[in-house]
């Protein structure tokens, strides 16, 4: 087990620094620069030669990329990753207020996503072919079906400008949460819910489900104990996945709600071409993917006893 | 025919651990052409990997394989020699020899269409030819592997191995999934076309009654090492060895009249302390 | 328990959706002759129609475009490149994946490091980023989604091989004398498609959901290409006074996710193993 | 042949049908047996010949696409319309089944121990702790080693998953047991202690037990009573001594010869689907004696003596 | 009219506390536009280009225009209670030059006469150092906010400035709101407002949301361009809400790539300059809101195009057509667009991603010279791809904007564009003739004949076509009717008559 994590975090490390030095390829080949852009940002002109050359001295860019990224790669190895470029801000200091923003829309989405799914995944996989699950089945789909942008921007309309209920954008209290996580929850419960019936139902037709009502165990027993406890491998995986995916950023449900989180911000970090930024948030992003995927893998050992053992 | 010295097999535990488990252990053997070699031995004793040794589909660790004078390990020989087509493995399971998404004449046909050129109605004949032998009818040809039974699985997979006209048949277990009136189907046709084609058979088997019944020779394997080697008489009626004779004790007789005081032997219960016990 | 009821219901879930899809593929190649409007004549004296005026159906946009065509056009880009994408994915995936399976290894290793590695990049992010550096285009965007959608149907294919790989059969053809690649490609690739197949049809839908957000962040097609997300994105400053823009192309999409999901979960239970044992008698 | 015997279990004319696509699966088609106290009847059939099929029926674990008709008794209690609540509370209690597959038929999430303390906390209104005490119990007494009770299915070897089995079957002192092949895919040895531990344990509880094998070795060594089993039906049935000693019907016969310490005589052909059903006798397709009387009626249950009928025309003139 | 009840706590506090709420579509300290709220400069301009005092009562300017002597208020006082004096704005001034590069490159000494005079000497003439002086990049700032501490190379790091209202870095929220407070020692005499809060809202639609469930007071101010649909403004006044536009004097136009064909023949540029009904585009996909361009920038700036007809670029298809039927464009095969020797006249039009309206302009323009037999192909591009491509004259077409002060080479916009030297736009229209004139206008430090040298050269480029104007674009501020006496104005900050009444919105 020591050796498993021990070894998933050597590669961890590998991969971030991959997943940065792709990120630094990709910069290096688009064009444009981090002068230009952010100058554009800051006036709405087009900058002249000269402001961009200025400007790139003054931030120390004239230097050739690749130097600059082995310079950042070494400040990195220390957990330095320098200023954005655009804030002048530390990027550490960047990354943790947005990903405090986006940690709390993922674990509130997530505090009702998945009990919610739970609740709908198990109930019609045990009511299989019946109307629960039919009607689940029709309404998960439906929800999966629908785009978060257009929700997003329906619920602004129905709850913000006619009912007037809810702020329609800012960040604080827990009334500027409910509209952002009713969007995100829609979609992810919904698919939540059908990796767990889908799972449910593999269990469910298993032998040993069999061997359980033949030894005249209950319904309940049967489904949570026997079928559930089995299905809770791809279900954490499914859940795993959903999170690192939501911490990763959710342009859109940020973008509608104007919510300060990691992923606007990256994106516009992007068009500005604010170097540090990039690398240390792709840097970041990629550590989170890592633990998180270790995590769950470890979860996972605990959950299946096979894979506990094979490990060995 | 077919020479084995001093074959070893090690088995390697993933890609980064350290674990190995010794299958098969310098194990020395040879059959004579149309010869039925039988090796018994109760389950991770390493008959498995023997056979698959012998059939080309592993490496050994170790050793020496001889076919006709040849070294086939050495890859020149391998492909040269036509190997594939001479020697075929049969597998214990018969469900899932076939691919389950072709008709069974798709199946049927391929080993055909690597090793001969032959026109559509030639392999068709074939074919036929040999699905009759097994005791088939072309109508089978039209089906899925799921819808035909273990036996006519089984005996397809006789017909598809003959049908490349092998000279080495190595039967793994072919008939412990299956009921005894088809076992008994599929070993009688064994025998007969043994005789008819003149086949060398490395038989694999855990069933005593059987091997006796289709062996004239011999190996009792343990733990990776044969422990006893002989002819089929000499083994079962003077068994030399004391693990050879509590096989041969273990077995249930049929003869109800002599319906043995079964002994309660609680503490074998696992391989590793039965091998212990039984020394 | 129950098992023959699902079979029974999804069949009846999946001819409804392949009802739906047919209906929307046949819409979309007969594009030119459901229409009595081109979808890019620009007649500013028509504009903002309500829908049902002067023979538009759905109304007319800002530009006096009938917005029946648009939708109708919008489902050539929106489906046809969804199902472009999604197909080049999963053969891409299918095979890098049963080639790494198949292989094991080094090569199982390196691949599935690169996948790790292009896992842990968020992937919204670098499709923006491709789209925002080449700029928005067809051509583009469908670059953008293949540089990450195959990675899905690579991880699956590749737990699906090793699966496989143990079965018999395989080993059985190795045993004939098949070669490496005719065992892939007849043996392999074909058993694990279905599930392939099941997984790709539920990522159409999503791809069109995809396509449609970045129309709709503007990074989708180039105007004045009909594309529904475009098509919901220009909407949305009429949203208000003229709702009926942004209802049809949203009922759009929605309708053609629905049935592309509904038909990849049919797929899902009629694909299932264990199902089937129940129909073979 | 004592009278006191209670009858535990009995049918008349029972048929378990399926409904599939490929048409009606006739998996059990009239079929009447009884079991007693303490009594060991054996089903020996070849493969899809219903078996198992039979097992679950007793147990009522069968897929909804079923159907029942007949009569089930089990004492007083018809179990062909029970309840899936009633029927929740004999199985285990009454009636407990030892399943054909120990790899599938084990919960991989769960230890072996855990595996019987929900059984026993189920039926025997034990507290945790008791239940554990006794589950620990039970096992050791199956014979598996102290120090693997805490391991989970996939660590054990096929043997002693088959004894986890076991132990599960009678961990809540059920009436009667249903073992559906209880040494299938065991090594000789293996096997070989496997029957010895079902025998003692039965013979310590005078348990009735129903055992489903396609070993004549197995039936031989455990059985009281024989029973037959082709093509959903019971072509015959009688004690031990008189289906080895004095077997009527040629598939019997047949069966045994096929045997492989009785040399290799194969019966010709194979086993007939459940779909379509021969016309006649099911087994005339195969059988040597066959003449057209047994292709156009199927023969009716011919009573040798008080425990052996044969469904054969020509039973006694052979 | 306004509906919805006013539960929000903000709304409450804003009513007794008169706190202006604006959106913005940046984050505070990402944008330039909230430091004009908190920094002040010497001079201010007013649309047209005409400079007046600032922070600095007048200013003298010598007469080769190369000395600058700036005369400052007095009283002034910076957020942190110190004192503006020419001590203060010479660090100002230096570390402006430490961030512009034409300020670096021409300013030779900055000198303090007395406490409240500063002298400035440029080596070489800079028409645009005024304009500059008045811009974002020169704010008097306090030398104690420089890190070190008076060091005019070093960084700013607080927001101490003289303006009406102050930062306060606890209230900052990173990418959610800032707070200034009013700043009670103001020179101008103390705010009505006791603050602005600084809302960021990403999304247009959300911003109109915003206002109207009164969530802010405040919408369109904070950005370089309007970001509110133009067809929302009609519902938006209908509901009541305070409008406030004006044209700012950027003009959109579609630059020509001059140096390759079809666009090396002035005839082409002429054509498709004719082709365009730029006067029905307004009327209707701009909801009438703004005004066509009938020049290629705005006639009203001091130094603008006032001699040139207005009907010079009139709305002619026939004329287009034939003229490209002179220039050789014929459409020899009949498939509806033009071809000469065996190329088709199509074009690449070049967007940068986020151009203000540029997928309606562009879709417009589609089908208007579609009817000419000229064929659009738009390229969306990422604004710094864009650009990339406009540097390497990839382009056949490029949508953009001008500059507020159109007419100063060497500063911002069109009157530099056509300078032969400029590297960013190289493509575009140059010629020696041009080059001279440019030169002789901008050398001219005497107004009158610098006037007149100016219309012969925007006589001539307007013959040239260098360029297709398209509209005017707006400045478009929505506010809640509890907000009087806003202005759009040069400074969209200017919040000096702004009061917020009290007044019940829900009625
Ligand atoms: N691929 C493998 N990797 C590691 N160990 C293996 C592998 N294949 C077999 N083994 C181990 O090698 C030993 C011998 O296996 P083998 O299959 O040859 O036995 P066998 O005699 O055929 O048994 P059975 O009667 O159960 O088929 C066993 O302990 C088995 O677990
Ligand atoms: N749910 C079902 N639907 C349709 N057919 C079924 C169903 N369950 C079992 N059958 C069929 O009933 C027949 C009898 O099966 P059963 O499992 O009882 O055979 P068996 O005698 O136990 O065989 P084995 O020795 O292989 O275990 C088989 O042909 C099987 O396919
Ligand atoms: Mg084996
Ligand atoms: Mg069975």
């Amino acid at each position: 087990m020591e050796k498993m994590i021990f070894r998933r975090l050597f590669l961890g490390i590998f991969i971030m620094i991959i997943a940065s030095l792709l990120s630094f390829v990709l910069l290096y080949l688009a064009p444009g620069n981090p002068a230009e852009n952010i100058l554009r940002q800051r006036t709405g002109e087009d900058p002249s030669y000269e402001e961009i050359e200025l400007f790139l001295q003054q931030k120390d860019l004239d230097v050739p990329l690749l130097t600059q990224t082995s310079e950042w790669l070494y400040m990195a190895l220390r957990f330095d990753f320098g200023e954005s470029i655009n804030t002048s801000e530390p990027v550490m200091d960047e990354f943790i207020t947005r990903f405090k923003a986006t940690l709390q829309l993922t674990l509130i989405t997530l505090a009702f996503s998945i009990p919610l799914a739970f609740f709908i995944g198990v109930r019609s996989a045990a009511n299989n072919g019946g109307t629960f699950d039919h009607v689940s089945r029709f309404f998960t789909l439906l929800a999966m079906s629908i785009p978060e942008f257009w929700l997003g921007l329906m619920l602004m309309i129905v709850f913000s400008k006619t009912l007037n209920w809810l702020p329609s954008f800012g960040y604080g209290s827990y009334l500027n949460l409910i509209m952002p996580v009713a969007t995100l929850v829609v979609g992810y419960t919904a698919t939540l819910s059908r990796v767990i019936r889908s799972s449910m139902l593999e269990n469910l037709s298993q032998d040993f489900i069999t061997t359980a009502k033949g030894n005249g165990l209950s319904q309940h027993v049967i489904l949570i104990k026997y079928a559930l406890r089995n299905s809770l491998g791809p279900i954490v995986t499914a859940i795993g996945s959903q999170f690192g995916h939501l911490l990763a950023g959710v342009v859109v449900v940020e973008t509608v709600f104007s919510w300060p989180g990691i992923g606007k911000f990256l994106i516009d970090a992007v068009y500005l071409r604010d170097f540090p930024v990039i690398q240390g948030f792709v840097l970041l992003i990629a550590m989170m993917f890592v633990v998180i995927n270790l995590i769950t893998d470890i979860l996972y050992t605990y959950i299946d006893p096979r894979i506990r053992y094979e490990r060995r | 025919m077919l020479q084995v010295n001093d074959l070893s097999k090690v088995y390697k535990g993933g890609f980064f651990s350290k674990d190995k488990l010794t299958a098969v252990e310098s194990v020395s053997f040879q059959i004579k052409k149309g010869d039925c070699f039988g090796i018994i031995g109760e389950s991770g004793s390493g008959k498995t990997t023997i056979g698959k040794i012998v059939a080309g589909l592993l490496k050994p660790t170790s050793g020496e394989l001889y076919i006709d004078g040849k070294n086939i390990l050495k890859n020149s020989e391998m492909k040269t020699s036509n190997f594939r087509r001479r020697v075929q493995m049969i597998f214990q399971e018969p469900d899932g020899v076939m691919d389950p998404r072709w008709k069974i004449e798709r199946s049927m046909m391929e080993p055909l269409d690597i090793h001969f050129s032959l026109n559509r109605n030639q392999k068709i004949e074939k074919v036929n030819y040999w699905l009759e032998t097994v005791g088939l009818t072309p109508e089978h040809l039209e089906r899925y592997p799921f819808e035909l039974s273990g036996g006519q699985l089984q005996r397809l997979a006789f017909a598809r191995a003959l049908s490349m006209e092998p000279d080495l048949i190595i039967a793994d277990e072919p008939t412990s999934s299956l009921d005894v009136s088809v076992q008994a189907q599929i070993l009688t046709l064994m025998k007969k076309i043994q005789k008819r084609y003149e086949l060398t058979i490395l038989f694999i088997t855990h069933d005593l009654y059987v091997a006796r019944q289709m062996c004239s020779e011999i190996a009792v394997m343990q733990n990776g090492r044969f422990v006893e080697t002989g002819s089929a008489e000499g083994v079962f009626d003077h068994p030399q060895e004391k693990y050879t004779q509590m096989l041969i004790d273990s077995q249930l007789p049929l003869d109800f009249s002599v319906r043995k005081k079964l002994e309660y032997t609680g503490e074998c219960y696992d391989g590793k302390f039965c091998r212990n016990y039984c020394k | 328990m129950k098992k023959n009821g699902i079979i029974q219901n999804s069949n009846l879930l999946m001819k409804v959706s392949i009802i739906i899809i047919t209906i929307m593929v046949f819409g979309v190649i007969f594009a030119p002759r459901i229409c009595n409007f081109d979808p890019y004549t620009v007649d500013l004296t028509k504009r903002l129609l309500p829908p049902g005026t002067d023979g538009h159906i759905f109304g007319t946009d800002g530009f006096g475009r009938d917005l029946f065509a648009r939708i109708i056009y919008g489902g050539r880009v929106s489906i046809g490149l969804s199902v472009c994408v999604v197909m080049v994915n999963a053969v891409l995936g299918l095979i890098i994946g049963s080639f790494a399976a198949y292989t094991g290894g080094v090569i199982d290793e390196i691949v599935m490091r690169i996948v790790d590695v292009l896992m842990s990049f968020p992937s919204i992010i670098l499709t923006l980023f491709i789209i925002g550096v080449l700029g928005p285009s067809i051509s583009n965007l469908f670059f953008a989604l293949i540089v990450l959608g195959w990675i899905g149907y690579a991880r699956m294919a590749r737990s699906l091989v090793l699966s496989l790989k143990e079965q018999s059969f395989i080993t059985a053809a190795r045993g004939i004398g098949c070669n490496d690649a005719r065992i892939i490609f007849l043996h392999v690739i074909p058993n694990v498609m279905p599930m392939i197949i099941t997984f790709a049809a539920l990522h159409i839908g999503s791809t069109i959901l995809v396509i449609s957000s970045l129309s709709f962040l503007g990074l989708g097609v180039q105007p004045p290409t009909a594309e529904w997300g475009a098509t919901l994105s220009e909407a949305k400053q009429y949203l208000s006074l003229y709702p009926h823009m942004i209802i049809f192309p949203g009922i759009a999409i929605a309708l053609s996710m629905f049935s592309f999901n509904m038909l990849g979960d049919g797929l899902r239970d009629f694909a299932d193993p264990h199902l089937k044992k129940t129909i073979k008698t | 042949m004592e009278m006191v015997l209670m009858r535990l279990i009995e049918s008349h004319d029972l048929k378990v049908h399926f409904d599939s696509p490929a048409g009606l699966v006739k998996a059990v088609d009239g079929v009447n047996f009884h079991i007693d106290e303490g009594e060991k009847l054996v089903f020996i059939g070849e493969t899809g010949s219903g078996k198992t099929v039979l097992g679950m029926t007793i147990m009522k674990l069968l897929p909804t696409n079923v159907f029942y008709s007949g009569q089930l008794m089990y004492k007083d209690k018809e179990l062909i319309n029970a309840t899936e609540k009633e029927m929740q509370e004999i199985r285990g209690k009454n009636i407990a089944i030892i399943m054909q597959n120990p790899l599938s038929s084990l919960n991989p999430c769960l230890s072996i121990k855990e595996h019987l303390v929900q059984v026993i906390v189920k039926h025997e209104h034990l507290n945790k702790k008791e239940a554990q005490a006794e589950a620990e119990r039970i096992l050791i007494r199956t014979g598996i080693p102290e120090n693997l009770l805490n391991y989970y299915t996939h660590q054990l070897s096929g043997g002693l998953r088959q004894r986890a089995m076991i132990a599960l079957g009678i961990a809540c002192d059920s009436e009667i047991l249903i073992a559906d092949e209880p040494t299938k895919g065991l090594d000789v040895t293996v096997q070989m202690q496997i029957v010895n531990l079902i025998k003692q344990i039965t013979d310590e509880t005078r348990k009735a037990m129903l055992i489903i094998t396609h070993d004549l070795g197995v039936a031989a060594a455990l059985g009281d009573r024989i029973a037959i089993m082709y093509c959903g039906r019971i072509l015959e049935i009688g004690t031990v001594e008189e289906i080895f000693g004095s077997p009527e019907h040629p598939y019997t016969i047949g069966l045994i010869n096929a045997h492989p310490s009785r040399g290799l005589h194969p019966i010709k052909g194979f086993g007939a689907s459940l779909i379509d059903i021969p016309e006649g006798c099911v087994f005339s397709p195969r059988c040597q004696h066959a003449n057209e009387l047994c292709k156009k009626a199927e023969p009716p249950d011919m009573v040798l003596s008080e425990t052996h009928k044969v469904r054969c025309y020509y039973a006694s003139s052979k | 009219g306004l509906s919805g009840k006013n539960s929000n706590e903000s709304v409450a506090s804003a009513s007794s506390q008169k706190i202006l709420r604006i959106a913005a579509a940046f984050d505070f300290k990402s944008a330039m536009e909230g430091k004009t709220l908190v920094y002040e400069n010497l001079v201010k301009s007013d649309m047209a280009g005409n400079f007046s005092g600032w922070l600095a009562e007048k200013y003298d300017v010598s007469d080769d225009g190369l000395t600058y002597t700036f005369h400052l208020k007095k009283g002034v006082k910076f957020h942190d209670g110190s004192e503006f004096n020419a001590e203060t704005a010479k660090i100002s001034l230096e570390y402006a030059q430490n961030n512009d590069a034409n300020l670096k490159k021409s300013v030779n000494s900055i000198e303090v006469i007395d406490e409240s005079t500063l002298k400035v000497v440029l080596g070489t003439y800079l028409a645009s150092f005024l304009n500059t002086l008045s811009s974002t990049s020169a704010p008097m700032i306090c030398a104690a906010d420089l890190e070190p501490a008076g060091d005019p190379k070093g960084k700013l790091s607080g927001y101490i400035g003289t303006g009406a209202f102050y930062f306060d870095e606890a209230t900052y929220e990173k990418g959610v709101k800032a707070e200034l407070t009013r700043f009670d020692d103001y020179w101008g005499g103390a705010s009505k407002l006791d603050g602005v809060e600084w809302l960021y809202v990403a999304d247009p639609t959300a911003m109109v949301v915003a206002l109207e469930s009164d969530e802010v007071d405040m919408i369109g101010i904070a950005e370089h361009h309007s970001s509110i649909p133009y067809v929302q403004i009609a519902e938006l006044k209908s509901k009541g809400y305070t409008v406030e536009t004006d044209e700012t004097g950027r003009y959109q136009v579609i630059e020509y790539n001059c140096s390759k064909a079809p666009f090396d023949d002035v005839n082409v540029r002429m054509a498709l300059n004719l082709a365009v009904d730029r006067e029905l585009m307004v009327k209707t996909l701009f909801e009438d809101m703004t005004k066509a361009s009938k020049v290629i920038t705005a006639p009203w700036f001091v130094l603008g195009p006032d001699k040139v007809d207005e009907n010079y670029y009139k709305f002619d298809q026939n004329r287009a057509k034939k003229m490209l039927d002179d220039a050789g464009w014929i459409d020899s095969d009949g498939d509806g667009i033009r071809d000469k020797n065996g190329e088709k006249l199509e074009l690449k039009l070049v967007v940068p991603q986020g151009e203000a309206n540029a997928d309606t302009v562009s879709v417009y323009l589609q089908s208007e010279l579609q009817k000419i037999g000229a064929k659009i192909d738009v390229l969306t591009l990422e604004s710094s791809a864009a650009s990339d491509m406009k540097k390497a004259g990839d382009y056949n077409m490029y949508i953009h904007h001008s500059g507020n002060m159109p007419s100063i080479p060497g500063g911002i916009g069109i009157g530099d564009k056509y300078y032969s030297t400029n590297k960013d736009w190289a493509y575009s229209f140059h010629s020696a003739e041009l080059d001279g004139m440019i030169d002789a206008a901008f050398t001219e430090p005497n107004t009158d004949s610098r006037n007149n040298k100016i219309d012969t050269l925007w006589t001539y480029l307007h013959a040239q076509a260098p360029c297709m104007p398209l509209y005017s674009v707006l400045k478009l501020v929505a506010c809640n009717p509890r907000v009087t006496g806003y202005k759009v104005g040069s400074n969209m900050f200017d919040m000096s008559n702004v009061r917020l009444l009290d007044m019940d919105m829900s009625k």
